[in-house]
């Protein structure tokens, strides 16, 4: 009998491995599919294989990034910086490369100063017990402010030996940045669920007492966590400016809340301990298909921006509800809350 | 200078309850408790630490609601939906914890329920609320107790807060006042003065419920006494009938003090021989003073105390999440000092914390909880194998009895006691020299207690653990402890061999004097 | 700011033949012009090229032009607290870039106190009866005509979809360049995938927005960008290697744009003289400032040639003298 | 010797009555006095009451709304949507002006959809049970495309009977909007420390379970707050677009930022309950010091960014520090800190 429980056990090991993200992706999975199978309906070229490695190929860098953010949101910590981390970080590789250095050394200095600016607030975030809010909102302005001294407003041209990083293809046509991507999203995945680094930021974002009562180094992990979002900021800064071959200044603007939407309609929590790399992917991929949907539909612009507005807020009610915590909005409930708000 | 009446009008009431019964899952907190609570009378509610008195006043307040059993207020037959219902029934709770909002004023929390009753638009007569709070301290008498009412909740004291609920139930016109450990955090002093207001409102014909563990002080004052053990009700009586000596032995009950001795003197023998696995020498720091006690190999020291007796200090200080500030630790023989908690791991302590809340990974799988501290030894190069965290999760799950699922199942969907078994298994799983548990069945039910007892039991007189359990809960270091340790106040007050039965803990818990009525 | 640097190259230069000259009477005192712009593409690089000339040709005039970066976010509030900031500092003359009509009620009020107001980049009516000095840009309309007619002769007359990248919808210099060319396109075989996307003048947007269009229509033969980065949409051509059937026009006569043109990505772009935005706006402020004359016309029209390879050589800057007309 | 009593406590009430807000705001002033010295050392253009004036009208909008935002910080909350909702308002005042209406209808109208934006992030946060982050996140791009859906992307002109609202001057050159900007700072002081609502406000944030158990209407109270953020973003729209009289659909583009960098500078906490209305004016205007300055001194704007980027994290540890949050950084404290990260 043990012997078969082992065995019932191993298995359900195997599809536990899933189950803890399962819903959300599955869930996330459908309604991608189902879009993408209105919109063919309607355009029969969204099913292309060009078209969808151009959609993947524009989810690329908020995409990167967001496997950097679920870490983050995992750990119970937020970052707005990561727009002006990309920008700084691809910069400083162009104007390295620009004052003569090995196109390789501007690519590794660029990434270096994402994991740097990452380091910088991880610390701060620790040592002054400051809320990664705010200490990555005062990034945000700062590796912007760095950026535009650096460039002078103007773009840097990044060296075209690295160009294939961004514009290359292999295999038959997928994109070299997409194949960079789906690798680093794997690897993403593997970090937080199979090493020690990953279940420790899972532990200190869930419990943080409990964490520190467990012996594990939560002050280090938390500054890690930033280092590893900065590193993935400056990676994504590589390949948005050897995508054009330039470097500008206004790189990544406003990327921090395409990045978190995606996290987040993912599955990552904002309250910590949740989240997941696989539905980071799938919710950038969200965003990128219905982008490209609106351009293929011809629909206006505006609406797009309306609707992906509306799916970052109906992804957190299913999480909700999924999570069981709107039973309150049951008729009869309501109908006592409505009439207790007024007592 | 006759002071004005506490209670403006007063129309004394008594409140009873009837067959009140109240479960926690499995844990029945309450069973079919019947009782009256007199008006005009101070009624002293008795029990030990997890006895059921909290959650009688909760449900006698519209703070919960009872699994059966009805309530009478001046024979009418009522029931609260919620504590605003009960309060404007006269029904009033000071709590264990004050409810206070820390960025308001003394004066805006005492007269909080204004905010909800008036309208969002209408001015907050913040002025006129603190020569109300002025009017309010002084008609109590309690002017100088605290300090002006303009202060900031933040800037009180643990005291001040306690007594800015206080005050702010009196000022609720109580007909039934409920006083859940009103005083555990005041000095002799303000208990003394909170007691003169508390016999004021009994003479003006208030029912006042008051729950204390500090004997000499309720018996200065009570009228009638009520005993709770194990949520259920013990004996009521005069404190005449029922005096602190008797009051101790109903609340502790007399049961399996007969086996628990001759165990004890079994093993005892054995016991003086081992080796200490755990010393502290005079450790002090904030909340305890000069604690000094062993634990050895293959023994089990139980440590009582009331609730706020510093022993949790204790305990942290050893695994090293607070810094003691003299005295110090021996492991094994070897003094040593401990940075943190992991330094705490690898020299073999294993800690489990109080509140399963705090120790829960809550959004995890009951795998992971059971393996997340012995990652590193799971892993090679920081790569954690799938197969051998499978491996030692069902291990674990097995040698404890976890009944769960599967270990991918949610923590959060097991039981109570099995959350606690998955902390114990967790603790063990890096093979500790020394157990530390902090309240190691709170909450957990009689059966899975015994399995628990029986683990702990089979890990330390076969396998040679140390163990050194903190309990508020006196029939569990009555039955469990090979060597009892009681905390009163930050000191050590007793530490002998388990073999006397229950009252020289409580005695010493509570600084009882002996014999006194 | 860049008054430092005009300080260390600050040595004297004479006036460029066919542009504005500053007047013969000498000020009392020194007097200081303002030039507001921005700095997020290279399209700056050439106005201030114009203004730092126009401050070494008027520093032997006791004339002094300072360039002003206003920020990175080019929108009326910007520029206008940009420009209030300059008149609080004593300048003389104002010029900067007009980001909308909102920025007339500027220069009302501060025209009133005698400042001398310049804007460029876009022409708008309300410059004149607010009593600015000058408006001096493209005709921005006409040149999305342009386009629209070039597109189509590019084209071969073939049918097809035309993608149009903006800089903001809100930009009315952008918005009136797009509307010249859907209308210029109107008649022809040619018709706009859509309304159009936004960019924010980000060579990488561009791109991306054109990777969208190259994947979505399959019939395209046209990409149309009508404000900075437009290079970025020759990228994303040659990547797809669409130069033979894509045809990609955009604007500014930037070091960028000519080395795609050169390499065959870009199909033309259509210039401005963004110098002279630079150069003949601060003179023309300097000139009123001294003499109090108003120029003979406050709106200007700058000329807007179209460049292509193969008339590249009499437009490209790298090989001509700096500021000559037709050659920004 | 109970008067002296009584009127020792009465002073004790006035000093008291201050000192809830005192460090934070005297600190702040401080820093603004200083800093306006030197530049007027610099510049003496600085301080002279024209530029002053210029100073506070470019902080007028930011500063309006980070009153609403205080608001919501003090509540627990916060609302990432106020740049997008003043651009619906200011479109929605436009175009109703635009179709027929009287000027001041047509404003009313622009307030009102402002108060609605608000009203319907209040009731997902409260029904949903959705984080304020993730709903005025998703908030943000919705009324960033319903504005550019009404306006299809072109500006509205404005009335010119409501320019005096944005343009005007009294008292001698006093900008009308900065007297509103005033007035509104002085109501909003008032209502969060001497109304009933304010303090609920207060107790919502600062101890939600008390507040519930004191019979405080909690979901009600959250509600209104957002009312209140959205109504004066609506506020700050018809400002906003009466200065320029055109309403654009691109306004207020990234103020979100700004306006939380004002509240969090004025003392506003992001863990509820604490927070001052003359704080987040004295925030705003620090901000609208520095840029000014910056543009008097002939300074880099990129260097300006980079500074509001540091002003904001140095504010947030300076209230750490002023809290006793920072004994931790005592070299000695810290020396154990870091071997015990390493453990
Ligand atoms: N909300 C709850 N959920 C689960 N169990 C609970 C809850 N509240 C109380 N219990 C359990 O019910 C039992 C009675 O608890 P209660 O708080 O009433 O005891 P008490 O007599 O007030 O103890 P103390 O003296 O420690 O305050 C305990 O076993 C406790 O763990
Ligand atoms: N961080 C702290 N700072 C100051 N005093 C504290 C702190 N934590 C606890 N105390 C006080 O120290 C005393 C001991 O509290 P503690 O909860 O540790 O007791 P305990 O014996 O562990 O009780 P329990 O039975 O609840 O475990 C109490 O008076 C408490 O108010
Ligand atoms: O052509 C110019 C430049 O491209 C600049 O980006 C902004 O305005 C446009 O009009
Ligand atoms: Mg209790
Ligand atoms: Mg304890």
């Amino acid at each position: 009998m043990s012997a078969t429980l082992a065995k019932r056990q191993e298995r359900s090991w195997k599809e536990g491995a899933l189950s803890l993200v399962k819903r959300q992706e599955t869930g996330l999975f459908g309604v991608i599919v189902v879009l993408a199978l209105l919109v063919s309906v309607a355009n029969e070229n969204f099913l292309r294989k060009d078209n969808l490695y151009n959609v993947l190929q524009t989810v690329v860098v908020v995409g990167i990034i967001a496997v950097g953010q679920t870490f983050v949101l995992i750990a119970k910590e937020i970052d707005l910086s990561v727009g002006s981390v990309l920008a700084l970080s691809a910069v400083t590789a162009g104007s390295v490369y620009g004052s003569g250095a090995n196109p390789w050394v501007a690519a590794a200095v660029g990434v270096g100063v994402g994991a740097l600016s990452g380091f910088a607030v991880g610390t701060v975030v620790v040592l002054g017990r400051v809320s990664s809010f705010i200490v990555t909102l005062g990034m945000l302005s700062i590796a912007r402010g760095l950026t535009q001294l650096i460039t002078g407003g103007l773009p840097q041209t990044m060296p075209s030996e690295l160009s294939f990083i961004g514009q290359g293809r292999v295999f038959g046509g997928i994109p070299v940045s997409v194949i960079i991507f789906l690798v680093l999203v794997l690897l993403g995945q593997l970090l937080l669920t199979r090493t020690v680094f990953g279940l420790r930021v899972t532990a200190i974002g869930d419990n943080d007492a409990a964490a520190r009562t467990g012996g594990i180094p939560v002050a280090w992990t938390r500054v890690l966590t930033f280092v590893l979002i900065g590193t993935l900021a400056g990676v994504a800064g590589i390949v948005f400016s050897t995508q054009v071959g330039v470097a500008e200044a206004q790189a990544g603007l406003g990327y921090e809340l395409d990045v978190i939407a995606a996290a987040v309609i993912g599955g990552a929590s904002l309250s910590g301990g949740r989240g997941s790399i696989i539905g980071a992917f799938l919710g950038a991929c969200l965003l990128g298909v219905l982008r490209n949907a609106f351009i293929l539909l011809a629909l206006s612009p505006f609406l797009q921006q309306l609707s992906i507005g509306l799916v970052i807020v109906l992804a957190a009610i299913f999480d909700q509800w999924r999570q069981g915590n709107l039973r309150h909005l049951h008729p009869r409930t309501l109908r006592q809350q409505l009439t207790r708000r007024k007592a | 200078m006759e002071p004005t009446p506490l209670v403006d009008d007063v129309r004394s009431a008594a409140l009873a309850t009837a067959g009140l019964t109240k479960s926690f899952g499995a844990v029945r907190a309450l069973r079919d408790v019947s009782l009256v609570f007199p008006a005009g009378q101070v009624t002293g509610l008795l029990g030990e630490n997890g006895a059921g008195k909290s959650t009688l006043i909760r449900l006698c307040s519209g703070q919960m609601q009872p699994d059966a059993g009805r309530l009478t207020l001046d024979g009418r037959e009522v029931s609260f939906a919620n504590p605003l219902e009960a309060i404007a029934a006269g029904v009033v709770v000071v709590n264990q914890e004050p409810l206070l909002i820390s960025e308001l004023t003394i004066a805006d929390n005492l007269f909080l329920y204004d905010l909800g009753e008036r309208p969002g638009f209408a001015l907050a007569r913040r002025g006129a609320n603190v020569h109300r709070a002025r009017e309010l301290l002084a008609r109590l008498g309690m002017t100088g107790y605290l300090p002006d009412p303009s202060t900031l909740c933040r800037d009180l004291s643990a005291a001040s807060r306690q007594m800015v609920d206080i005050v702010r139930a009196l000022s609720r016109q109580p007909r039934v006042l409920f006083l859940d450990e009103p005083n555990s955090s005041l000095t002799h002093e303000e208990s003394e003065r909170l007691f003169a207001v508390m016999a004021r409102l009994r003479d003006e014909g208030v029912a006042v419920v008051l729950v204390s563990h500090r004997l000499a002080e309720v018996y200065s004052i009570v009228d009638n006494v009520v005993v709770l053990r194990d949520g259920t009700f013990v004996a009521a009586g005069r404190p005449d009938e029922i005096d602190q000596k008797r009051a101790v032995a109903l609340m502790a009950g007399e049961k399996k003090r007969a086996v628990v001795a001759e165990v004890v003197a079994d093993r005892a023998g054995a016991i003086e021989q081992a080796e200490v696995a755990l010393e502290l020498r005079g450790l002090t720091g904030e909340g305890f003073t000069d604690v000094s006690f062993a634990v050895r190999r293959g023994e089990i020291v139980g440590m009582s105390g009331l609730v706020g007796a510093g022993r949790t200090e204790i305990a942290e200080a050893v695994i090293g999440l607070r810094r003691p500030t003299r005295g110090g630790i021996s492991v094994a023989g070897r003094p040593v000092r401990i940075s943190g908690p992991g330094r705490a791991q690898r020299l073999g302590l294993a800690y489990v914390a109080e509140e399963r809340r705090t120790e829960v990974f809550h959004a995890q799988s009951v795998g992971y909880n059971l393996t997340v501290r012995v990652l590193s030894a799971l892993s090679r190069l920081g790569w954690v194998s799938p197969r051998r965290t499978n491996a030692k999760a069902r291990e674990l799950t097995e040698r404890f009895g976890v009944k769960a699922a599967s270990s991918e199942a949610p923590i959060t969907s097991l039981s109570g006691g099995n959350q606690q078994k998955v902390l114990l298994a967790r603790a063990l799983a890096a093979r500790p020299k020394v157990l530390i548990l902090d309240e190691p069945t709170r909450g957990v039910d009689v059966g899975t207690k015994a399995e628990i007892y029986a683990t702990l039991r089979a890990l330390a007189h076969d396998e040679g653990l140390a163990v050194w359990f903190i309990s508020s809960e006196l029939e569990e270091v009555v039955e469990l402890a090979d060597r009892v340790v009681v905390v009163r106040g930050g000191r050590v007050t007793l530490d002998a061999l388990n073999n006397a039965g229950p009252q020289p803990i409580v005695a010493a818990a509570m600084g009882a004097t002996e014999g006194s009525t | 700011g860049g008054g430092d640097e005009s300080g260390g190259s600050g040595e004297a230069a004479d006036p460029i033949a066919g542009r504005p000259a500053p007047t013969d009477q000498a000020p009392d005192s020194e007097v200081k012009i303002a030039m507001i712009g921005f700095a997020n593409n290279p399209y700056w690089v050439s106005v201030k090229a114009g203004a730092d000339y126009a401050d070494r040709v008027l520093g032997g005039k006791k004339g002094k032009v300072d360039w002003i970066v206003a920020g990175d976010n080019i929108d009326v509030q910007t520029v206008s607290s940009a420009i209030r900031a300059a008149d609080a500092q004593g300048y003389k003359g104002v010029g900067f870039f007009i980001a909308g009509e909102g920025n007339c009620a500027d220069i009302k009020t501060l025209a009133a106190k005698g400042i001398k107001l310049g804007a460029y980049n876009t022409l708008f009516d309300c410059v004149g009866t607010s009593g600015g000095t000058i408006n001096y840009a493209q005709e921005q309309y006409k040149a999305g005509q342009t386009a629209a007619q070039e597109m189509i002769k590019a084209s071969g007359d073939k049918a097809g979809k035309v993608g149009i990248i903006v800089s903001q919808f809100t930009a009315p210099g952008s918005e009136q360049r797009r509307q010249g060319f859907i209308d210029g396109l109107k008649g022809s075989k040619l018709t706009p995938v859509n309304q159009g996307v936004e960019a924010k003048d980000s060579a990488s947007n561009t791109f991306s927005a054109a990777q969208n269009f190259l994947q979505s229509s399959p019939d395209l033969v046209g990409i149309y960008a009508t404000a900075g980065g437009p290079f970025g949409a020759a990228q994303a051509v040659a990547a797809a290697n669409k130069q033979e059937t894509v045809k990609v026009i955009g604007y500014d006569i930037t070091t960028e744009n000519i080395e795609a043109i050169k390499n065959g990505s870009m199909y033309g772009v259509i210039g401005q003289d963004a110098f002279g935005q630079g150069y003949n706006v601060a003179v023309e402020l300097f000139n009123a400032a001294v003499t109090g004359q108003q120029p003979a016309q406050v709106k200007q029209e700058a000329v807007a040639p179209f460049v292509t390879k193969d008339n590249l050589a009499e437009h490209d800057p790298s090989t001509l003298p700096l500021g000559t007309p037709g050659a920004s």
